[in-house]
């Protein structure tokens, strides 16, 4: 017996957790972090939905699959940019990084 | 037939390509390419001229081909006797002006690329008949202008291209909006210029009213009219020198051009109905302009507000709406550019000596500098207008005409003639007479090549001012056309 | 017979472009390049004269422009009064020229100054020889050119050159007003030919405003009140300039145009009467600036200035031969008092005539050509000033009793002030140690011949010969006919002549004072104005001069405040519009997720408003 | 028994996504995000979907977070008390997250969702298969991507002489 709403609910809080803490963050780190709780939440919907509505083909677990492989290399290719600004700028805080503002 | 007009367009272009090819440390070649597509232009215009055939009114030369049917835009090209002239006098002030530029003392290549372009679209807009390609070459104008004086001006001169580039495209910005409400007030659609005015004089007389004043914010701000002068003294004083000779000299004239090709034609009413304004204005440039230069220090910005009060002449003469007006008008367009070309060179060859163009620190130049004495004192002469010089008859001719239609008001603007004479003497004055100032020895006098490059501006400013007629021979036919097409 | 006198201008015309080209080449020679070039113009005039006597007139050369569908012509006028012109100007012309050749034997720029001198007298015969207005007008102004470069022809003296701007501009006022007055007569008769103007029919109104107009022109050219200032100004030039531009010819070109434009001012007795009165206080005013002026040359610059007047007042009463007649007499006596002041002042390099005197006995030739002049200017029978002035005056006396009045007046101050100068100058003591030597010859030979002229020229219109100069001058000529002065006029010119020269030796010579204590204070003021030319130049400078040029300055500040600030001030609100709004692109990638999050939470909210919030 | 399971784990992975993003420390948020990836992968097994749990814990906790970990020590400083680690925009982000999320649970709420009974398992093998028959192009194209960041993040991190 899985509470369907439950884990929507959950999924909702994981959801604006991720929100509220892309908008917050100063570290970029913390940016990627929050990303990757907003695709936990996203991941953890098509999961649910996959197996309320009983897809014959997997459809959903496929797309979240897809997802976690996405979402591996978008925070490859960020921790790498992180990185990378680091060494130039000696720092990973998002407002000071203002080379290309006006 | 061969397209004489095409080759007048786009040799420059091509010479423009040429010293695009070439390696940046050649500067000699270029040089060499850049006089040499400009003379060939000059011998192609000679030629245009003699071809030209006086007593016709319609298009000459005429080039027509499909360019995008869709949109029922043409290549179309052609000269009549209202262009003729300018033709001609761009050829030539883009000839001397490029001879002149070798105060261009660095990235050479950028330079006479851009040079050569600009020629493109000033010949282009003189020749052009079709509004979609007389806007592309009016535009084309601007935008090598802006990096000629953003790069090679003086100390202003990021300020004074911005200025000039964002004010002139104001302008055209409202006169492409009146060229796209004219194309699709035609059935079929069409950007022919010849054609339209059939269906423009036709139009409501509120819509051509709007339709004038959008066309007229694009040529007074080019002319430049009062009050939208202000870009001029500063675009003239940083450019360079060859810069500030075709600005002056050409790129004025396109905007009066513009009110003799489109605005007059193209809007009877409101030609009429504003002649009397446009008469005002002419008034205010030429009593305006003259007083401020009247004022100033600066050598430079003495000639630009001179230009300032010389177009205000030409103003009056459009305004008179008579035969001797237009005619004065025209003739004062080439006499404008012919001497305030080379009164630019002539500012340009002092500083290029004394390294300052400030009127207080010059005096008693003639005593070192004969030969620039006698050029700048014979150039001022023929802008003050005296007789037997070009500046004269073209002034004259358009007094008399506005004296026809407005009496006192052109009564009152001859005064310009007065404070015009002043100004160039008080010039002349502080420059040539008085005790040596500086140290003499920094004056060497001109050299053969400047003396070459003056030379035949001071013949043709002779030769116009005994015999008007070989300027007023061509425009005669046209302007009787156009009289007749507006009344 | 053939036509030359399109011809004669040419040739100096020639010889000014030799000299300006070829000046540094040919130096010495440049200026028998000009002789030359006006002797074979005097040649022309001479035969264009004989042409004329002959019966050859007017010819037209050729249409120069269109001017409202009329063509405008090229044309040569020969009537009596251009075969006169002609001949003064090329006499002239030709022997100051070789009067120059001494003067200004060691200047630098040469052949410059005769360059200058050729193109002024090419423009000058160009004048007289013009058969319209327009064309008239051209040369006028080539002349006005001319004068302001030998003006300034030192150009290294600031004072030279600031004559040189305010004589241009000066005269430039009243061209100006020469050109409307040649619009307004245009567009009232559809002509500006000379020979049309006899038959010109207009509106009244216009006509006469289109003469006056004109008039405006002569004013300014002839150095007549209120456009006289630059006149004494312009004798900073060469002293023989001042002798051939200032003295015989150019200035007289007003009184030339003004006869040549007879028909209309006679046609609007007004007109004639508004000339008379100009030229009424002209001559009084600079009469009596002259007689305490101390500088040799502003004295004659003065008299030149009341002689112009004087003729200027003999026109205007009706004399067109009259004032004619004093025009071609006052040219040789003048251009003679000019030379010999050259002379003098070569002599004694000063211009103060207080400094001079006793110089009659070193200067013999300069001496007895300078009484001569004098003689002749003060109206001293039968020398050529007396009779032309004695028409003038002649004319005045009947209907014009004022006028009349003036012009005796101008007389007797001339008189006085000629006699003032001659005895200061010649006569007495020397006042200092000045070193002083006669003339080349070259200058000497100009005096002999100018004064042979000045001696006998007004024989030509003496009741001795039956006024035949005036008889030619009114060759078919339609203006009413002249009195002949009566023997009362005659008397009473004589008698104020004598008076001035008597008052001015019994002051001069007699007391060796410059002026008795008594009369100096108790006319200390009259004095000082006069000596202050009536304060019209600090007028100008007050009313006119500083007024306009703070005008010229104030407009140039509105210029970089007002308007150029407008065009600024709309650039900079853009810019700053711009700065307000750029703050919403704070470049904060957190921002924008947050203004996007509320953005969707907006879109969001209003597509399913109705589904929210409904648990 | 399960359901107790899925609530506290559900709870759990709440928790810790708050903690994760609310937590000044870094390296701490990092910690509480593994957390919370690892209940989240609990809930896939209790979805019975244990291939996806099973990646979940691998990817997330043994690739992605190790990479976290790796770039926090690397960019150094982080511990620092005097640096602010959030910006300045806390509470209007505060309010619309918690917003949004009222507004997902009015929907959430609004159906009647029922209970999942018994959740057939779809077998590993169908599921390899519909990869690589039906969504053959997609899966392609992700190998294609991560050769692509393989590639990028390579140059993008090499240290330029």
């Amino acid at each position: 017996m899985i509470p369907v709403h439950f884990l929507l609910e959950v999924s909702a809080v994981l959801f604006c957790a991720g929100i509220y803490g892309v908008l917050t963050r100063r570290n970029v780190i913390g940016i990627l972090i929050s990303i990757e709780l907003i695709l936990n939440a996203a991941n953890l919907n098509l999961v649910l939905f996959d197996r309320y509505w009983g897809s014959t083909d997997g459809l959903g677990q496929i797309f979240a699959l897809f997802i976690v492989a996405i979402a591996a290399a978008g925070s490859v290719v960020g921790l790498v940019l992180v990185i990378a600004i680091y060494r130039n700028g000696k720092s990973i805080f998002t407002d000071k990084f203002n080379l290309l503002k006006w | 037939m061969f397209p004489i007009l095409s080759w007048l367009v786009f040799l420059p272009l091509g010479g423009a390509l040429v010293v695009f090819l070439l390696p940046k440390k050649e500067v000699g070649l270029m040089r060499g390419v850049a006089l040499v597509s400009s003379l060939a232009v000059l011998i192609l215009s000679l030629r245009l001229c003699l071809g030209f055939a006086q007593g016709k009114t319609e298009m000459q030369f005429v080039e027509v081909s499909p360019w995008i049917p869709q949109m029922n835009v043409m290549y179309f090209l052609g000269v009549d006797g209202l262009s003729v002239s300018l033709v001609f006098l761009t050829a030539l002030l883009g000839f001397l002006a490029c001879a002149a530029s070798g105060c261009i003392l660095h990235r050479q290549k950028e330079y006479f690329i851009l040079y050569q372009l600009l020629m493109t679209g000033m010949m282009g807009t003189f020749v052009a008949l079709d509004f979609f390609l007389f806007y592309i070459f009016w535009e084309l104008v601007l935008i090598p202008m802006y990096f000629l004086i953003g790069i090679w001006g003086g100390p202003r001169r990021e300020y004074a291209a911005m200025k000039f580039f964002l004010y002139t495209l104001a302008g055209s910005v409202l006169m492409l909006v009146a060229i796209i409400t004219v194309y699709f007030s035609a059935t079929p659609h069409s950007f022919n210029m010849l054609e339209l005015r059939n269906v423009t004089s036709t139009l409501d007389f509120p819509l051509q009213i709007f339709l004038f004043l959008a066309f007229f914010a694009a040529f007074a701000i080019k002319v430049p009219i009062f009050p939208f002068h202000t870009w001029l003294p500063d675009a003239h004083v940083e450019a360079p020198t060859p810069i500030s000779v075709i600005l002056a000299g050409v790129l004025l004239k396109l905007g009066a051009y513009g009110f003799f090709r489109i605005g007059f034609p193209l809007f009877p009413a409101a030609a009429h109905y504003f002649s009397f304004a446009l008469a005002i204005l002419g008034l205010l440039n030429v009593l305006y302009g003259a007083c401020v230069a009247m004022a100033q220090t600066d050598f430079k910005k003495m000639i630009a507000y001179s230009s300032v009060s010389h177009m205000g002449f030409v103003l009056l003469g459009l305004a008179a709406m008579n035969a001797t007006g237009f005619n004065g008008a025209l003739l004062e367009m080439f006499n404008h550019g012919i001497i305030t070309g080379a009164m630019f060179l002539l500012v340009g060859m002092l500083y290029d000596r004394a390294h300052t163009r400030d009127l207080n620190q010059f005096g008693g130049l003639s005593g070192p500098m004969p030969v620039y004495a006698f050029y700048l004192t014979f150039c001022s002469l023929a802008s003050l207008g005296l007789p037997g010089l070009n500046g004269f008859v073209g002034e004259f001719l358009s007094l008399a005409g506005s004296f026809a239609s407005y009496r006192i008001l052109t009564a009152i603007s001859a005064l310009g003639l007065i404070i015009t004479a002043g100004y160039f003497l008080y010039m002349l004055q502080r420059v040539l007479f008085g005790p040596i100032a500086t140290n003499p020895r920094q004056y060497s006098d001109l050299q053969a090549t400047e003396i070459l490059t003056l030379t035949p501006l001071t013949i043709i400013m002779i030769v116009v001012g005994f015999f008007p007629i070989v300027i007023l021979q061509f425009q005669e036919t046209a302007v009787q056309g156009l009289l007749k097409w507006l009344f | 017979m053939v036509n030359v006198a399109h011809l004669i201008p040419l040739f100096p015309f020639l010889a000014f472009w030799v000299n300006i080209l070829l000046g540094k080449t040919l130096h010495r020679a440049s200026a028998w390049i000009s002789i030359i070039a006006s002797l074979i113009s005097m040649v022309l005039s001479i035969s264009t004269a004989q042409g004329f006597l002959a019966g050859a007139g007017s010819y037209p050369l050729g249409t120069w422009l269109t001017f409202f569908g009329q063509p405008i012509a090229f044309g040569v006028i020969v009537d009596p009064l251009t075969v006169m012109m002609l001949l003064v100007v090329t006499v002239v012309a030709t022997l100051i020229m070789i009067y120059s050749v001494g003067y200004m034997g060691g200047d630098p720029h040469f052949s410059r100054y005769f360059a200058y001198m050729s193109l002024f007298t090419a423009s000058m015969l160009g004048l007289v020889l013009a058969d319209n207005l327009l064309m008239l007008y051209i040369f006028w102004e080539g002349v006005g050119l001319c004068s302001y470069l030998l003006i300034a022809f030192w150009f290294e003296r600031p004072a030279a050159a600031r004559a040189g701007l305010k004589a241009f501009l000066t005269t430039r006022i009243g061209d100006t007003g020469l050109l409307l007055g040649i619009f307004l007569l245009f567009a009232a008769t559809g002509s500006l030919s000379f020979t049309d103007l006899s038959k010109a029919n207009g509106p009244e109104w216009m006509l006469m405003a289109a003469a006056l107009l004109i008039f405006s022109g002569a004013v300014g050219k002839s150095a007549q009140f209120p456009l006289h200032v630059w006149l004494p100004d312009a004798m900073e030039g060469p002293t023989a300039v001042s002798a051939l531009i200032h003295a015989a010819t150019m200035v007289a070109a007003g009184v030339y145009l003004v006869a040549r434009c007879f028909v209309l001012f006679a046609a609007h007795p007004v007109c004639l009467e508004v000339v008379a009165v100009m030229g009424g206080i002209s001559a009084l005013m600079a009469a009596s600036i002259a007689s305490v002026n101390n500088d040799i040359k502003k004295v004659l610059a003065y008299s030149t200035i009341s002689q112009l007047g004087l003729m200027m007042l003999g026109l205007g009463v009706g004399g067109y031969s009259a004032g004619t007649f004093h025009l071609m007499t006052h040219a040789f006596f003048k251009a003679l008092l000019f030379l010999c002041a050259g002379s003098i002042i070569h002599g004694v390099h000063t211009q103060d005539i207080r400094l001079m005197g006793g110089l009659f006995y070193r200067m013999k030739t300069t001496g007895i050509t300078f009484v001569i002049g004098t003689l002749a200017i003060a109206g001293v029978p039968p020398l050529s000033g007396f009779w032309s002035k004695d028409e003038i005056l002649a004319q005045a006396f009947g209907p014009h009793p004022v006028l009349f009045i003036t012009a005796l007046l101008t007389s007797f101050l001339t008189a006085f002030y000629m006699a003032r100068l001659m005895l200061l100058v010649l006569f007495g003591k020397s006042r200092s140690e000045l070193q002083t030597h006669e003339s080349p010859v070259t200058m000497r030979f100009p005096l002999v011949v100018l004064s042979f002229f000045a001696l006998f020229a007004g024989l030509l219109g003496s009741p001795w010969m039956h006024h035949a100069f005036q008889k030619f001058l009114a060759f078919q000529v339609p203006y009413p006919s002249e009195e002949a002065p009566s023997k009362f006029v005659m008397g009473l010119s004589i008698g104020v002549s004598l008076l001035g020269i008597g008052l001015a030796y019994s002051i001069y010579i007699l007391h060796r004072r410059f002026l008795p204590e008594g009369i100096r204070a108790q006319f200390g003021w009259l004095y000082r104005l006069l000596m202050n030319k009536y304060y019209i130049d600090e007028i100008y400078e007050a009313v006119f001069v500083q007024p306009f040029l703070r005008l010229c300055r104030l407009s140039f500040r509105f210029d970089m405040a007002a308007i150029d600030g407008v065009v600024n001030g709309i650039a900079n609100l853009v810019r700053r519009a711009g700065g307000i709004l750029r703050r919403l692109q704070s470049g904060f990638v957190q921002n924008y997720l947050l203004i996007q999050t509320i953005g969707v939470l907006i879109v969001i909210m209003t597509l399913l408003g109705k589904l929210c919030f409904q648990f | 028994m399960v359901e107790f399971a899925i609530y506290s784990i559900g709870i759990g992975a709440c928790v810790f996504a708050i903690l994760s993003v609310a937590v000044r420390d870094i390296f701490h948020s990092a910690v509480w995000l593994s957390l919370t990836l690892l209940c989240v992968s609990g809930l896939y097994f209790s979805l019975n979907a244990p291939f996806l749990g099973v990646i979940q814990v691998l990817v997330y906790i043994g690739g992605i977070i190790t990479l976290f970990i790796f770039a926090i020590k690397l960019t150094a400083r982080i511990g620092d008390k005097t640096i602010a680690q959030t910006n300045n925009q806390v509470l209007i982000s505060l309010l619309a997250s918690v917003v949004f999320f009222v507004f997902l649970l009015s929907a959430i709420l609004r159906h009647p969702w029922g209970r999942l009974a018994t959740v057939k398992e779809l077998p590993l093998k169908e599921l390899g298969q519909s990869l690589l028959t039906n969504y053959m192009l997609p899966f392609e194209f992700l190998s294609l991507i991560l050769l692509a960041v393989m590639v990028g993040a390579i140059v993008i991190g090499k240290v330029k002489k």
